[in-house]
Formats: structure tokens, C-alpha cells, sequence
């Protein structure tokens, strides 16, 4: 331990030594090591999720933050930049953590690039990066969906907007891109068979593709009237349960579509959020409907939660929600409500031995309750993030 | 892939073309508008300052009432994002230092003192970061992404030098009929 | 007028027409010109201030908010990019503002690139930018005296910190880095003379530096105990009368140095801003003493505002201040005290015929008073900046 | 100019020149120390979140009491930043994702269990935005820029891959004798 000669080198007064206290404690606190940077474990517990910070502020300024939802005093363990409407994935198999980004040279003009960033998910450094071509990624309010995998992991699909619709391929492994697949009139990316993507069109149909080897479209393929945009509009996420994408629909109905073949392929028999008990999703008072941002989760054992508002009006569907409405879409019933403790916008549901329920909420707190008994167990407070939009279980 | 561009002609055709002279409508109809704009009342509030009250301005005109700098007012019925009149613009004119967008999504809102639904044209003004004043979301009308000229969540700083979005105006570019011509 | 038909092209419901209403307002309102972007007078009004925004939530994304202090309605006016610890300087003759800033290629990360941007003040878009060399500008909450106009204007001096301390020689005419010179131990640039600057130094001597008409050092020369900045340290950033800095102690010393020759002259017989009545500026109770960020300013006929807090202790200096005493100091006198609103952080005057005292305050808000009576006229709310730090008045 | 070489010279002759082993404390012997920290406690108030509240950390050791997420724990008496304890890391650690500063801005706080005066370094961590959690500021001992080494305004992300200040530990580096040696 070494002492200092303090006046010279600040110049402040120096407090003077209380002998008592010295006595107690007869040896002074160590000195500490530096540098010093914490490091993750290689492998995140089940109880740590991604929280998407859209920083409505400074939306250039987008960040990942990670969080234990286990740790009311400790919540947030590091952030991913996500600059400008990001998006983002995570391969715990491979340790990675993928950001789709935009930059510009001088902060907010001079030249666009657009990139995957790869980060390491023991250390939040970057790792590498593959540049998009040609400037023309999607940028809108955070959707999963316009940045996912498929070939296993290998590739990754990244939606672009000009307007003109496409789909960029790029092979994560070999860090380079590989094609684009035009797809006018369809938006989002639902990865389907082992080597392609759906999207959701226009006019209400469902359009998969496949991909050969090199990235480039073999095959597509339609299929009709999957939704009634004017008077069933879905949700843009859906909630997954194995390869069955479940979507809810602005009045409340969940349609599933099967992905795991090579042409998407809705399943019969939708059916309302509020079947089985007499309070109605749609026309009733209150007026339940489906609001928020993510409003649609699963979890292991493929029950769906959809975060629920009894305020519903045209328009509503955005504004959040106050109960979350746990459903079996295998029996196609609802099985309890959840009352949050504000106005949730996101919800995901850990894939823990005792799963949790997160819930983001408009005011930037986190919630987490018990999945299985809807129980609330703790807050986050608004601890992690300035505008918390998507939720994403690793 | 020929599949695709038969497709696209489905898509166009089921969309009517609209006849105005202006490269936003005419990119209307050609049914591929959306937007620029952000999400969520809710978070609109968690995001302005608690002591951004500030005193109510107004049109001027008895015909266009309520308060540009309010989320209540009629225009702003499908509006997601910053509102230029509290940015240093106005509601039809971007603040100095954007570019405003050359093509938008359009909402249709009715004016309560009239009584007409007029087609407002939600253009966002582009070059500068987040003006952080009087966000403001309401989705009436507003659709999934899927119906791009119905939804309000895509960045519509397109076809502009820089794709960094500042705030969105609410211009009137028309009155709405109520059936399809 | 064009009506469209909307439920085509919206598939929303669409609202009835009110008759009564319509016959009320026979005609619709019109068609609204696009595009359609609101432009500034080539001349300012002098009510006119930028605002500093220190963004802290999102440092690399600072800016100025162009702000029209006698407008409660529509404060403000426009922003300019002011990236990462920029600093900014106006020349309404030339009707340019300069902000040197700092930028990632990777937002974040990446090659580092520093430059001055020049913006019209009429249309507050980029016309042009310096860049500057070695990635070495000085990074710090703002301080106006780390960038400055010397030879009348036409050329820009910016320091530098790595922490290696020079100052670097821009010519803003002729776009281009002239040279730098070597400034150890000394900081903040003060314009002096015609063609040169003065820096204070660690040892409480000031430091003044003449420039060649290539940029080069011509000569220096250095005048001891100008502060002592143990006892009574000064701020850095003074408020100028024509060619004399005023600068303000921790204590409320109240010091002159005159800057019009080509060495810095500290003024004779530094006073207390409390001279002149019974409350005491330094160990008096309450223990008034400045408290702020931009503590002194100046108006039109030479008088100083002092930010005052009566909280003054060891480390309160940065904590604000609730009055503004207003001092002259040819009589070495104070003349008044003004009650804020508030704890201002920031205070400036505006050099309009009825001149206006702006207080940014801690919370965001900026309050106008009359700066000849102190009485509050206005407030403009916390409608401009997140954090605003510094007003300068162009 | 050679004026400037011997102003150098006088300055470092005028200040202690210390003996650790550690770069950061050789470096401010030298008397070149600074900070890259953030200013103002009230500016904290306006940034932090009203609903931020978070429950009570400790350090487990009765001699180093108080709440390292909270601004008025023992160590951060200088301090200028995001507290790192908020952000991922510890009082004393970075969190993921960032470097620490090699070089940086020290205190002197006294530790309310035993009484002694300890020397904190004020390390910044760099390469990722603004923290945003539990800004903190102050200032005893704080002087002006032009004595860096007492100074916390300075951005200290100097020396590290990235310039860009993410939040600030503080460590404790040794302890102050009340008389220079």
C-alpha cells in the first residue's frame, strides 16, 4: 500500500485521519486492480434476455441492453450498440450476437453503410463485421422479423425498403453476402423449411421461397387469403412454438402458421383470445383487444401470452396493454389473465426450469412476473433502457 | 425470377392508381406508400419531459382548430413521430437544416370544425437527429407493415440525402370521398 | 381539390361527412404546398441564442437548439449537429456557424475522424467541412474556450488534448489546417491582440502566444500569478467586455484580463461580488458563492450577472445557482440581485435595445427575465434541449 | 519554440513525481492527469429516470460502507459520470463491451468506516454510447481545466481504442498521507 503526498498533487484539503476508526479497522481497504472489465460467462443463464433500446431521443444512438431478470439490484449487465432502427439476433450455439446496423460517415449525413456487426456474447466486443450492400436495409420501429436466420443459423436474411421490397441473403459463416431475392408487395421475413423464408403480401396471401445452396430463390410459392388485412389485420411477430409462427390479430384472433416445410402453411382453425370464458376479445365492455408493440409470446411448453387492453378502439392497438391472457392454442383456450402492474408494450416469456414472464412497460420499467402462476415477483425498475420496445429470449 | 415479377403486376393492379399530379399520390398508387414515423403514445410519454408544457399555438383559421403542438390535433389522427411544430417547423414545413421527405404515408383524418375527412400527407423531415419534442403516436387507420401505405412504423426518410429521421408534418393534400370513385 | 377514394387505398373506415358542417365551411381547406422546408432570415433577430445540448443520454449526438428567446410558442428554431463534445462558434457576418466535432465510422468505434462542419445560418445545412488532423481535439462537457476565433475572424484555433496540450491553426477562408503549436501545462484559448491567443497555466501564470501570418508561434511571452488556483480558482470561461475577460472565482473574486495586445494583461485590483452591501459573497451565511456552468456573462454596456448560489461549500461550484447578481465592474460594485425560477446551470445576455437575461436551468427549462429590471418574463419551458450547458449569443 | 520546452520543464519540477509502479499513477506524477467524466449533480437530476429507483447494492465489507449505486457513496466524493455499478460493471470493474482508460483523473474521499483519506481513480470506460443509468456528479477537490490533473470535465477515454464514454468506476489506488513526504 502506497501513501501519497496529497496537497501537492491535488491541491484540496485533506481530511484529517479518524484514529478511532482506524483502530477498528486497523489495515486500510486494498488497493485495487486495474484495468478491470467484466466478462460474461460463456454460456448467459436461461434468466438473461435482450432488451431492445429504440432511444427515441437520440434514435441513431439504438442499444441492446442485457439484462438478468433475476437481479432486481443488478439488472442490466452490459449494452450492444444498435445503432439507427438495429435489429438484431443471438446464437448461443455459437456465442454470437448479430446486429443489423446503419451508420453514416459524419453521424447524420455524409456516407451510408449499412452492416451485420458480429459481438461476442462473453465480452460485448465486436468481432467482425459484413457490409450490406447498396444502403437499402429496412429501417422502421423495431420488428424482429426483418432480421432472421435460416439454414440452421448459417445464413441470416435481412429486409430491405427503398420502397421496393427485398431480401438480402448473407452467409454468417463465410461473412459475405450472398444474393438478393426481390420481393415486391411482401414484407417480413418468416425463416420456413430448412433453407428459406415466408413473407406476409398485400394482398392478404402468405409467399414462401426456397433458396439453393448459393443463396439464390429455387422455388416460391403462394397461398391465399391467409388474412383479411381490412378486417383481421395479424400482428407483424408472432410468437414461435417449434416451427408453428402464432399470430394474434388486432381483434384478438390467433391464426398459426406451420413454417417447417418448405411452403408455409396456415392452420385451420382460428380461434379468439377470449374463447372459453364469457369475456369477449372483440365487441364486448370493456372492449379487450390486443395492444402494444410485442404483444405476442410463448413459452416451452407452447402456451401463447398475449398482452391484452380493455380500452380497444380503432387505433388501439399500439397503446399497450394492462392484463396479459395466457392461452392453449392447442385446445384453443384461454387459461388465465394476468393483471400487470402498468402498461406493458413488450412481453416474452424466459425458457427457465420456473419460465418468467417480462414484461417492458410504456414508462420503461420491467416487470417480471411468475409465467406459470402470473404471480408478480419483481421490478427492474427503469433501470435498462430509455424506450425498452422488443424483448428477445436467447 | 419470373414467378416474382408476376406477382408485382397481381399486386399493382389490385391497388387503384391514383391521378395526382404530385410523385407522393402517384407513388400511392402505385400502392407502395408507408412511413417514417415511431411508435406508441405510451412511450411518447416516458419520452417527454415533464416540463415541456408549453402555450397552446393555433392556425389562425376557424376552419383548422385545435393546437399544431397538441397530439389531440385533427390532423395528427395517424401521425407517429416528432412533431415538426414543436421543432422549428411548422405542420406542413420541416425546420431549417432537413430535407423533407419526397414521398409519405397518408392518413385520412376528419376536421371537427368542417366536418370533411381530408387526406394528410405524414412527411417526415430528414438530415438532423431526433428533434426529442412532442412525440406523438395515434394509429387510426394504421395497419401491419405488410400494407406499407397503411402503417406508420416505417423510417420514411427515403429518397432523401440522409435517412435520419428529425420529425413528421401532417399536410393536407386532399379531401377524401367516402365510397371508391 | 382532388378527392381520392380512400377506402381503396387505406381500407379504413372512412368518416361521414357532417352537412351542417360543410355548409358552415362551404369550401374545404386547401391543398398545402410540398416539399416544403422553413428557412431562416439572413439576419438573426437578437432575441436569437443557440443552446447547447450536451446530450448526455447520448453524448455522441450533441446539439445546438437555435432558440427564439421571446417566443414562448415556438422557441425553437432548428438544431445543428454538435457530435460528441463538439464546440461551436458563429460568424453572423459571414452568416456561418462552425462546430468542431468528433466522429466513429461505426458510430461508436472505427476510424476516428475530427473536423470543423460549416453551416449557413440561413438554412442551418452544411456547407463545408475542415477536417482535422491526428484525432486529437480536446474531448470535454463544454467549454466555450477550447475553440475560438482569432485574426479578426478568419481564422479558428482549437484545442487539443491526448493529454498531450497544443492548439491547432485553422484558416477557415481557405478551408485548411495552418500548424500547431505546443501548449504544455497551459489551457483554454483566449483571443488576444490581433493575430494570437493566451491560455492559462497550471503554475497560475498566463501564457500568450502571437501567430505569423502562416499560423506559425512569432513569439510568447508569460505573466506569473495571475490566479491562485488553490486558494481562489477561477473558472474557465469568462464573460468578455470588448477586449477584457472577465473571470469569476470559486469565491466570487471577480478578475480582469485585458486581451486587446499581444500579451495578456491581468487588470488591477480584483473585487468581490459582494462588495458594496452587507452580503457576503465567501464565509458569510448563507455562503454565497458562484455555482454553475456558464456562471458570468456580460450585456452591451459592460455590466457582469454572476450565477449565485447560497449553498456554497467545498465542491459546489458545478451544483448551480437560484440568484444572479448583477455587478459592474469599473465601480467594482454589485448594482443588484435577480431571483431565479429555478437552478440555472447557464445564463447569458441577450444584446437586444431591451436586453434579455436567458437562464438555462438544471431541469431542462430555460427562463427569460428583463435584464435591466430582473423581473421573470418568460419561460420557455423544457422545450429545446435535454441538457442544456451553454448559450452563446451570437 | 524552446520557451515552451523549458514552461514544460518548470511545470513537472513543480509537481510531486510519484513512485507506483501503475502507468496511470506515474502519469500523474508527471502532472498530467485529467478526467472524462460528465458535469453537474443537478444536471443528474434532469437525466436520470423518475422511475430508476433500484434496490440497495452493498459491498459485503463493513469497511467500505454505503451503496455503490448511489451518488452518495464514499468513494465517488470527484466523481463526474454513469456510475459503472448501474451499467454492467462494479465500482471498481467495466462493464462488458467497453476498455477501461489506462490514464485518468484522481480523487481523495474519505471512507466514513475507518476514517482514512483514499486515493480513487476515476477510470472511464470507452467503446460503448452513454450508460444513461445513475449519472453522478461531484466536485470536492475539483479545480479548473487548467489543472488537469484536478479536474473532472475532461472526457478521459484517452488512450483507449475508442473515445467514446460509456461510465466511470472508482477504485481505490492507496491511501493519502495528510503531509506531502
Amino acid at each position: 500500500m502506497r501513501s501519497i503526498g496529497l496537497s501537492l498533487l491535488l491541491g484540496a484539503a485533506v481530511p484529517q485521519s479518524a484514529s478511532a476508526d482506524t483502530r477498528k479497522f486497523p489495515t486500510p481497504l486494498p488497493e485495487e486492480v486495474l484495468p478491470n472489465v467484466a466478462v460474461l460467462p460463456g454460456i448467459w443463464p436461461k434468466s438473461w434476455v435482450l432488451i431492445h433500446d429504440l432511444n427515441f431521443a437520440s434514435i441513431l444512438d439504438g442499444k441492446l441492453a442485457l439484462v438478468d431478470t433475476r437481479s432486481a439490484d443488478r439488472p442490466l449487465k452490459g449494452l450492444v450498440r444498435a445503432a439507427q432502427f438495429a435489429n438484431e439476433l443471438v446464437a448461443p450455439d455459437r456465442g454470437e450476437i448479430y446486429t443489423a446496423e446503419t451508420f453514416y460517415g459524419r453521424l447524420t449525413r455524409g456516407k451510408r453503410t449499412d452492416a451485420i456487426t458480429i459481438w461476442d456474447m462473453k465480452t460485448l466486443q465486436p468481432k467482425g463485421e459484413i457490409i450490406l450492400p447498396d444502403g437499402k436495409r429496412q429501417l422502421s420501429v423495431t420488428y424482429p422479423n426483418v432480421f432472421q436466420f435460416t439454414n440452421g443459423g448459417k445464413w441470416a436474411l435481412v429486409a430491405n425498403f427503398t420502397p421496393a421490397q427485398s431480401v438480402t441473403v448473407v452467409d454468417l459463416h463465410a461473412r459475405k453476402v450472398l444474393g438478393e431475392i426481390d420481393l415486391p408487395g411482401c414484407t417480413q421475413i418468416y425463416p420456413s423449411g430448412e433453407r428459406g423464408f415466408s413473407s406476409l403480401c398485400a394482398d392478404g396471401s402468405v409467399f414462401s421461397v426456397t433458396l439453393d445452396d448459393k443463396g439464390q430463390a429455387a422455388s416460391s410459392s403462394s397461398v391465399a387469403k391467409v388474412q383479411d388485412i381490412d378486417r383481421q389485420p395479424l400482428f407483424g411477430t408472432p410468437a414461435m412454438v417449434g416451427r408453428t409462427a402464432w399470430f394474434v390479430s388486432y381483434y384478438g384472433m390467433v391464426q398459426g402458421i406451420d413454417l417447417s416445410g418448405p411452403v408455409a402453411k396456415p392452420l385451420p382453425g382460428a380461434f379468439s383470445v377470449d374463447k372459453g370464458d364469457g369475456a369477449k376479445a372483440d365487441g364486448g365492455t370493456p372492449q379487450w383487444r390486443p395492444g402494444g408493440w410485442q404483444v405476442i409470446a410463448s413459452d416451452a411448453k407452447g402456451l401463447l401470452y398475449v398482452l391484452m387492453s380493455p380500452n380497444g378502439k380503432e387505433g388501439s392497438h399500439k397503446d399497450g396493454g394492462t392484463e396479459v391472457w395466457v392461452v392453449d392454442p392447442v385446445k384453443k383456450a384461454r387459461l388465465s389473465r394476468i393483471a400487470l402492474k402498468g402498461q406493458g408494450l413488450a412481453i416474452a416469456v424466459t425458457r427457465e426450469d420456473a419460465p418468467q414472464l417480462i414484461v417492458a412497460r410504456a414508462d420503461g420499467v420491467v416487470d417480471v412476473h411468475d409465467a406459470a402462476t402470473g404471480a408478480f415477483v419483481r421490478t427492474l425498475g427503469a433501470t435498462v433502457a430509455a424506450n425498452p420496445i422488443v424483448i428477445t429470449v436467447p | 425470377m419470373a414467378g416474382f415479377d408476376k406477382f408485382a403486376e397481381r399486386m399493382a393492379r389490385g391497388v387503384a392508381r391514383g391521378t395526382s399530379r404530385r410523385s407522393l399520390l402517384a407513388w400511392l398508387g402505385a400502392g407502395m406508400t408507408g412511413t417514417a414515423l415511431l411508435p406508441a403514445l405510451p412511450v411518447a410519454r416516458a419520452s417527454t419531459h415533464p416540463d415541456a408544457a408549453r402555450p397552446e399555438m393555433t392556425s389562425g383559421t376557424p376552419q383548422d382548430p385545435g393546437n399544431p403542438a397538441s397530439c389531440d390535433y385533427w390532423r395528427y389522427c395517424a401521425i407517429d413521430g416528432f412533431l415538426c411544430s414543436c421543432c422549428g417547423g411548422t405542420v406542413n414545413s420541416c425546420p431549417p437544416g432537413t430535407e423533407m421527405s419526397p414521398i409519405t404515408w397518408i392518413g385520412t383524418c376528419t376536421n371537427p370544425a368542417d366536418g370533411r375527412a381530408y387526406i394528410i400527407s405524414y412527411n417526415d423531415c430528414c438530415g438532423v437527429s431526433s428533434c426529442g419534442q412532442c412525440l406523438c403516436n395515434r394509429n387510426e387507420g394504421d395497419r401491419p407493415q405488410v400494407r406499407p401505405q397503411s402503417n406508420n412504423d416505417y423510417n420514411w426518410c427515403l429518397g432523401t440525402e440522409s435517412s435520419i429521421y428529425n420529425c413528421s408534418v401532417a399536410a393536407i393534400v386532399g379531401t377524401a370521398l367516402d365510397q371508391p370513385k
